[in-house]
């Protein structure tokens, strides 16, 4: 049986450093935090066989994938002693230099933090059926690896 | 029975489609991949796992006629 | 010796979710990063003895500290590959919610983020000459100690 | 010679001042904070670190002439 609250963490296209400024300035009331960390997932612009990526064309299994994401949190808010954790990865077109995934953890305590937001996003790239196309300026492609 | 398959990442490069509905008799996840080798040749050149009602299985797995998936590595972030 | 490029890390006051933002921004022109790690200092409205913290006032031996902000800056971009790096700490009063310690950390790869936003975030709190005085709702105070 | 004494944090709640300007003759940190010992009689309470010219130094240190800070437990973040 699948949970019933279970989030949608995708965003069609780019993740904007506004929307990351404005999730930060939604936590300044929850007073018992002493600790955010963040992690930001940014398209870069590599060169392979001489030619240069512009842009990733992310789809994922979203049934799956969201539910894979609702996992990796109940177990991280099992594991660590978290205030708040938000995900959201990109679907569609994200550009190189714009941002694909945004974590975001809150605790009292920093050691905490950084325990946890490496945990996560370790399993985000392991468990959650995401793909990723890398286009090219010929608009040919080949598919992301992650390593 | 019917079953929904859907292809993901570079497997939809192959099957030129992101699903469709196969007929067959009962079984296991390697039957599936079987009838799929044969109709697209180029599949056993492709690194993928199988999920079975979202779930990852292994090729001894019974069919229960949920939905399955080809799924290539994944790539987020 | 100092060397000559001592940047002065220190604002005046919390530091603002808008600055964090703007500063996300801008790092999106540079298209040989894959990951930024971002810590954030938050202060808690700590309970102690029955009074609650409302503020803490910062103060620091300010060149001794910005001379330790660049022996670190310099040690962490010796130790890990890092495309760009930037720390600001408040001085003066930040109020509970508020943001006093903006790490930031971009790098090609994510695994080096983590390890160095760590890095960086340990050696500020054991090296860097920055003093917090707890401020309670009764204008009593208590100095801070890291843990 | 004449050293300008720095202090921070709740070293001040001791002195009531933020820095003052001492006399002494040639000598080594150890001498200085006997000083100050004598001029401040709650400072033996209190834990501190003694940087001169910027940096940590021992009690066995050199005094150089160059400005010297009493820190107490560094507390940033």
């Amino acid at each position: 049986m699948k949970d019933k609250k279970i989030k949608n963490v995708f965003r069609e296209g780019a993740i904007s450093s506004e929307f990351i400024g404005n999730s930060i300035y939604k936590h300044q009331t929850k007073t018992s935090i002493g600790a955010h960390n963040i992690f930001l997932g940014q398209v870069r612009a590599d060169e392979i066989d001489g030619k240069t990526v512009t842009a990733i064309d992310y789809t994922a299994y979203e049934d799956m994938a969201n539910q894979k994401f609702h996992d990796i949190r109940e177990s991280a808010f099992e594991k660590f002693d978290l205030t708040c954790m938000h995900i959201y990865h990109s679907l569609g077109t994200v550009k190189t230099g714009e941002i694909c995934l945004f974590v975001f953890v809150s605790s009292p305590r920093r050691k905490v933090v950084f325990e946890a937001l490496e945990y996560i996003v370790e399993a985000i790239k392991a468990d959650v059926p995401v793909f990723g196309k890398e286009i090219f300026e010929d608009e040919t492609h080949q598919w992301k690896k992650n390593t | 029975m019917n079953i929904t398959v859907k292809y993901f990442g570079q497997i939809v490069d192959v099957t030129n489609k992101n699903q469709e509905t196969i007929e067959i008799i009962d079984g296991q996840i390697s039957d599936v991949l079987q009838l799929l080798n044969n109709k697209y040749e180029l599949l056993k050149n492709k690194d993928f796992q199988i999920a079975q009602n979202q779930e990852l299985v292994s090729l001894e797995t019974k069919l229960t006629g949920a939905e399955i998936a080809l799924l290539p590595p994944f790539s987020g972030g």
